[in-house]
């Protein structure tokens, strides 16, 4: 199988440390959920390290709808994360 | 129906309830929330606040939102306007309008929109102290067990 | 600390807000009610409706009803402005702001401060129809259902 | 006992009704309570029967506080008639 292409958002504080706010990704065929596109990451450097290795929660949302880490992806998505919502 | 608008200014109240009610003579109440940013955080001093969103998914759920209010609730009008970009103490960060024939429906509305609206719309502050510092506000608890009182999403 | 207002002239809600806020920067939240003329009873079309009130008790009554809700709920202000004599469908009668640190003693408070207002402050409506004749409008059992579910005044 | 003066108010239908807002009243003796003074007023002419003799609900306040038909009233007291109260 070919890789997926997706596109990933980060917010708030995920942002700040991965370093940048948006970026393209080709992933390898097993990564096909959040879960795993999460452990990914986290190998892609110490900036995703301290993003997503931390006790504090981070929420997704897969095509602009909340998901869950068992979500499933698929090439083209568009992957936000970011910590719980602050806003009002 | 519903008005939803995410805007770096300032937001106009009164410009708002006037929008709503513009040439309406069926509305018998309107209730709104206005929040504003203080200038105290944990004991702290805050000299601003920014407030960063996902733009396309923050309209998406304002919108998901304002629409659930008006399934659960006979509503004749409904606003939700938020701020994004930087803003001093005092400011309105965010503006909920909810009309209605009879007062309990938009009293029930205007509290549910803004639950819901902290808890479900992609909105992160960032509160900058007199001391120079930064720090990305906290979910709130209180914030998950106020929205949760409204139960799950309807349809 | 509550400002209580019966007034002839027309309610400018952002005077009423801005003046609620001006220099504070304490408040989280902004509750408010504004209550509206319509301009149909019960399938017959209202061309005017005049509130009578009774100078005094009416100043007494509000001032009562804020102070029990400051009693109820943390607030750092609270507006309770009332128009009297003759207005027009789409004209403001009430306005009642709440404003508080967080948003639900606001939110609670100003639906409280409308429930109550409506049955124990001494206001009539009367309505004038097309057709030239006027009716003194009947209160609602809905009402009375409404400001029962606060239970009794405190202390 | 001499009569006991009394500054009586009326509201809304209730004003229409007697064909006045306000009066001073001095009623004898043996009127001591509010329900008294209604008994009392019905007596007084068919405005005052339009008024207090009907099935719909009269409120009362004795020095501008509500008050049942048997509060006490005294002498200077200001005692207001209305209907059940309808603003917002």
């Amino acid at each position: 199988m070919a890789e997926s292409s997706l596109h990933l958002l980060y917010f708030a504080w995920l942002r700040e440390r991965v370093g940048l706010g948006a970026e393209d990704v080709a992933v390898p065929p097993g990564v096909a959920t959040v879960a795993d596109l999460i452990a990914w990451l986290r190998r892609r450097g110490p900036g995703y390290e301290a993003a997503f290795g931390t006790t504090a929660p981070v929420r997704c949302a897969v095509n602009q709808e909340f998901a869950t880490p068992d979500a499933a992806i698929a090439a083209g998505d568009e992957i936000a994360f970011f910590p719980p919502v602050t806003g009002g | 129906m519903a008005t939803i608008r995410v805007q770096h200014e300032a937001i106009d109240v009164a410009a708002d309830i006037a929008a709503l009610t513009a040439g309406r003579f069926d509305i018998g109440g309107i209730a709104s929330f206005i929040g504003t940013v203080r200038d105290m955080a944990k004991g702290r001093r805050i000299t601003a606040m920014t407030l960063e969103h996902y733009p396309g998914m923050t309209e998406r759920a304002l919108a998901a939102i304002a629409a659930e209010a008006e399934r659960r609730w006979r509503l004749l009008g409904c606003t939700l306007v938020h701020r994004v970009g930087p803003m001093a103490p005092g400011e309105t960060i965010v503006l909920v309008l909810a009309a209605s024939a009879h007062r309990q429906d938009a009293l029930e509305a205007s509290a549910f929109l803004i639950d819901w609206l902290k808890t479900r719309a992609p909105f992160w502050k960032k509160e900058s102290f007199a001391d120079g510092t930064e720090e990305w506000v906290d979910a709130r608890e209180a914030d998950d067990l106020a929205a949760a009182r409204w139960g799950a999403l309807s349809g």
